[in-house]
């Protein structure tokens, strides 16, 4: 697909993402900016799936564009108000001046520029195409599941995966840190609005069991722990928002769930060296139970981290651990 | 006119009907003065629109299963974007009494930069 | 099991798993487990260190997948030595950060980001595979960011700085790691530099990508703002750790990269020495130029960073000869070694100096009849280190920088160690000279508002004799820095 | 003009309008977004070289899948900072030294 010459459709996917990604860098106004990205994720979002990265497409309108959308809109809409910097227009975004915007656009067509030759250069002379395609898809049977990308992501590079998980743990440490030593006051759950509460009622174990449809599906096609912990966050900050969420007595409970992931991984990490003589090794005979068994501990932990670090956000209702 | 052909053909008509109510949605989010006009013809237009998309592309769906998940993106979809329009028209009431940061009847801040 | 490559493994391993224990146990026990984590994680560290200077390069293949497939974990004389300079300072510092919960932002969240740290550390130090150097380089950003922000209120601001430059950093690096892909089809550090060493492919771009990339995160001028606030603001352990070793992680990537990968570009080279030359000197003028010590401290990481980036012109000149190389790299890992030992002790100095007095502003601290006098002599100590007197590690390095740049012809680069070394003493023997004078008006005398424990006024001190001792090593450090050296640019 | 070198041209015109932004806007939030649009950027090139072949190469999407989650991590440690930079800024007093606040 790579080199036939470029159609239609690849080129207005094009053009409009970048047009996205233009409007929402250079948008007056903070909403303006943020409703930008959105449109940008679900662009984006098409865009993988046009050159054919169902996988990416997936973890994209998942946590490119639902989690972190929601965290922008969060910032934006529940800020300190007079955090919105003063200007002629509430939430104008300071420095997007005239001059400015010459000379950033100038700077950006060079270093536009310069990075496509780069990337010109490298995809042209002499590239190894394929790369370690031939690798994986010939070592698929001993890898335990099915899918190559979640061979990859959970046998054959799995400890990028652990340095992954160890990332997002710390984002959790980073964001509870800033919260300081008094738990953050719990406003006395306000009598939401009937019909988000019944809402929550219904969709909450949909979207749980969405989520778990997810995760098993990442054996065998796109899917997996990451894609589905973030629909189990989605379902998690919906319960908080309609005053369903975990409790300030829940602290512990989200504490264990924040760990019991990495843990996981690590028991099993260990387990390799043991059994095999190399950390993180897999027998293939139990690489398949392992593997699910880690995904579906990874995939509570990264919905619960996401969760927490939204609540961080709003200084929730839970007192986060 | 096989039956293979007659079914793209539809499909084909059901799919840009869709597209062409999200354009009048969008329209409507554009030209329309203020938050209830504006989430009246979003919820409408784009419902209508997606359930057109969605039958049309279950025309083209190889497999039952995949027909029905579909569906169930349609389903999901539709009571999400009712609660919410009925959320933000009860002037961004989280709460039941309606915190009217923005107030029925004022132009709701966000919608500027709209895509 | 007991093969030495395990330790790879469980150097990182190792600290990830007190990175979940901290995170989760009640306050009053995390200063006990966080020493004996540190201990036990040093001693890992250090045999390791041991066994490579011992026998050569170790490797050790992850999940049993041997590359290009899986990822393989490797160490090298370089690591070594970066290993054990972490495990050291990192031990010291966690001395101090557990006996003075000032000097840890006061909060409980110090340690499992301390150890994140450290874990994302040893993982960039043992990494044999380029995508695995990046997510580790992250784990090391996003983790320093969050003990950065234990500084509380004023600190928010610079650790937000600091995160926007990290991500940029590791966005840019991303994308030379992709080119690199795209031209060798391997991930693995040696065989990709192989590869592309034979396919004649033009890699400048990705060098300057990378250069960029990995100047950001290491702060070298003209990309240096960021550091001053961000180390200046944060708690006392954090400031240390982030000065004496989180820095220089990007720096080791960048040798890696430059070494290993994308093999040496001249231009570049003289263009890496004369920005290190002007960060000795932009950075020594401007650390003359505070008021307050803290911030001097942290405007001398700029300045003393600025000597490592001699090695790229250096190496490139010396035309294989082997005694020039030797001596660069030598001289390289002597700085390396004596500025975070240094860079530590000075740090724990000015913080403890800051939570006696209240203060680190040198004004007020001139009103102090009789600072605390071990930790005065700390800072002397660590001031003759990073002004590169004999005998300590900081006159060895700069010694065999100026071997090496008369070695290969390039008299030139020979004046920063020397014109550096002045500077360096200037900067730094104004604030001592704040402690030792007389105070003026004996009228006002600053009171000490809290009294600093034994360890915590003597664990400066100690800190910064060692580079002291570790000056008349003689051959092992250059010994160790060149074992397994790169392909084209060792001996 | 291929399908490749056009999506890579893309990803270089997101790279540069991102980073610029990401060095000259003023406001914190727009350069939260920049991380993510360079992100997208750099992502971009990864998946456009896996599309090469005609099974896309798996590791190149696992790169991009860790790459996702490491934005989002970061973008939230930063949503966060912002948030407290400008409560603390708003009301110094009342929650500004959560910790013992040093500062120069």
């Amino acid at each position: 697909m790579g080199d036939d010459p470029v159609g239609l459709l690849d080129v207005l996917l094009g053009l409009a993402v970048v047009a996205g990604a233009a409007t929402a860098l250079t948008a007056r106004r903070r909403m303006g900016a943020v409703v930008s990205f959105l449109v940008l994720g679900v662009l984006l979002a098409v865009l993988w799936s046009r050159l054919g990265a169902p996988d990416v497409a997936l973890a994209e309108a998942a946590i490119g564009t639902g989690v972190t959308g929601a965290l922008f809109v969060d910032a934006v809409t529940r800020g300190p108000p007079a955090a919105r910097p003063p200007g002629a227009v509430p939430g104008a975004v300071p420095g997007a001046g005239a001059r400015a915007g010459v000379s950033g656009a100038l700077a950006a067509v060079l270093l536009g520029a310069g990075l496509g030759t780069a990337f010109a250069g490298a995809a042209g002379a002499g590239a190894a195409p394929g790369g370690l395609t031939g690798q994986v898809l010939g070592r698929m049977d001993v890898a335990g599941v099915e899918h190559p990308v979640s061979a990859v992501l959970l046998n054959f590079r799995s400890y990028d995966t652990l340095l992954e998980v160890v990332v997002l743990f710390v984002a959790v440490l980073s964001v509870t840190a800033t919260l300081g030593e008094e738990r953050p006051r719990h406003p006395a759950p306000a009598a939401r609005a009937a019909t988000l509460v019944w809402f929550c009622r219904v969709m909450a174990p949909v979207l749980v069991l969405v989520a778990a449809w997810v995760l098993f599906a990442g054996s065998d096609r796109p899917g997996g722990a990451f894609q589905s912990g973030a629909v189990l966050a989605g379902a998690l900050i919906l319960m908080d928002t309609a005053g369903l969420g975990p409790g300030p007595d829940h602290g512990r409970l989200l504490r264990v769930a924040l760990v019991v992931g990495p843990a996981a991984f690590l028991v099993v990490a260990a387990g390799g060296l043991v059994a095999e003589g190399e950390w993180l090794a897999l027998d293939p005979v139990w690489a398949g139970g392992l593997i699910v068994a880690v995904e579906t501990l990874l995939a509570l932990s990264i919905g619960v981290a996401l969760t927490v670090v939204f609540l961080a956000l709003g200084r929730g209702r839970v007192s986060p651990p | 006119m096989t039956a293979g052909l007659l079914l793209e053909l539809l499909s084909a008509v059901l799919v840009v009907a869709g597209t062409g109510f999200f354009t009048v949605g969008t329209l409507g989010l554009v030209r329309l003065p203020d938050l209830r006009t504006r989430l009246h013809a979003l919820t409408k237009a784009d419902n209508l629109g997606l359930g057109l998309v969605v039958l049309g592309l279950v025309l083209q769906a190889g497999s039952a299963g995949a027909a029905a998940k579909l569906l169930v993106v349609w389903f999901l979809a539709m009571p999400a974007s009712a609660v919410v329009a009925h959320l933000m028209s009860r002037g961004g009431g989280l709460s039941a009494a309606g915190s009217a940061a923005d107030g029925p009847g004022t132009p709701g801040e966000g919608g500027s930069g709209g895509g | 099991m007991n093969d030495p490559s395990a330790l790879l493994g469980l150097v990182v391993l190792g600290p990830l798993a007190l990175v979940l224990v901290t995170g989760v146990l009640p306050e009053r026990w995390l200063p006990p487990v966080g020493l004996a984590g540190a201990a036990g994680t040093s001693a890992a560290a250090l045999v390791l260190a041991a066994h490579v200077g011992r026998s050569g390069p170790v490797g050790h293949d992850l999940a049993g997948w041997g590359p290009p497939l899986g990822i393989v974990l490797r160490a090298d004389g370089l690591s070594a030595l970066f290993l054990a300079l972490t495990a050291l300072v990192g031990a010291g510092v966690t001395v101090y950060a557990a006996s003075d919960r000032a000097a840890t932002g006061d909060h409980p969240r110090f340690w499992p980001l301390w150890f994140a740290v450290w874990a994302g550390l040893d993982a960039v130090y043992v990494a044999g595979d380029l995508f695995n150097t990046y997510v580790a380089l992250e784990v090391v950003g996003l983790a320093a960011v969050g003990l950065v922000a234990l500084g509380g209120g004023p600190a928010w601001g610079p650790a937000l700085r600091y995160l926007f430059v990290a991500v940029l950093g590791s966005t840019l690096l991303l994308v030379a790691v992709a080119l690199v892909y795209a031209q060798a089809g391997t991930l693995e550090l040696l065989a990709a530099g192989e590869r592309l060493a034979s396919s004649g492919w033009d890699s400048r771009w990705a060098a300057v990508l990378v250069v960029v990339a990995l100047g950001l995160k290491a702060a070298l001028v003209p990309m240096h703002a960021w550091l001053p606030p961000a180390h200046g603001s944060a708690p006392t352990a954090v400031s240390a750790v982030l000065s004496a070793l989180v820095v220089k992680a990007a720096f080791f990537v960048l040798v890696r990269m430059w070494f290993w990968v994308l093999g040496p570009e001249p231009v570049l080279a003289v263009v890496l020495g004369l920005l290190g030359a002007l960060a000795v000197l932009w950075g020594g003028v401007l650390a003359l130029a505070q008021r307050h010590l803290k911030q001097v401290v942290a405007y001398s990481t700029v300045a003393q960073m600025g000597y490592l980036f001699l090695l790229f012109p250096l190496t490139s000149a010396a035309a294989g000869d082997p005694e020039v190389l030797r001596a660069a790299w030598g001289g390289t890992a002597a700085l390396v070694v004596g500025h975070g030992f240094a860079k530590a002790s000075l740090f724990l100095s000015a913080g403890t100096l800051k939570s006696v007095y209240g203060t680190d502003s040198l004004s007020e601290l001139a009103r102090v009849v009789r600072p605390l006098p071990s930790v005065v002599m700390g800072m002397g100590v660590a001031a003759v280190t990073l002004a590169g007197l004999p005998p300590s590690l900081g006159f060895a390095g700069k010694w065999q920088l100026v071997v090496a740049s008369v070695g290969s012809g390039q008299w030139g680069w020979a004046a920063v160690p020397i014109g550096g070394g002045l500077l360096s003493a200037a900067y730094l023997l104004k604030p001592l000279t704040v402690m030792l004078r007389e105070p003026q008006d004996r009228a006002r005398p600053l009171p000490e508002s809290r009294s600093a424990s034994l360890r915590v006024r003597y664990a400066p001190l100690l800190l910064a004799l060692v580079p002291l001792v570790l000056g008349l090593a003689g051959p092992a450090l250059p010994d160790l820095a060149t074992t397994g050296g790169p392909p084209g640019g060792g001996p | 003009m291929s399908t490749l070198e056009w999506y890579l041209w893309v990803a270089a015109a997101l790279l540069g309008l991102a980073c610029v932004r990401l060095l000259l806007a003023r406001d914190p939030l727009v350069r939260l977004i920049a991380i993510n649009v360079a992100g997208s950027g750099s992502l971009l090139v990864l998946v456009a070289l896996a599309a090469r072949t005609d099974p896309p190469d798996p590791v190149l999407h696992a790169l991009v899948l860790t790459g996702i989650v490491i934005t989002v991590a970061f973008t939230g440690v930063g949503l966060v900072l912002l948030r407290r930079a400008e409560e603390a800024a708003e009301a110094p007093g009342e929650d500004g030294a959560a910790g013992n606040g040093e500062g120069p």
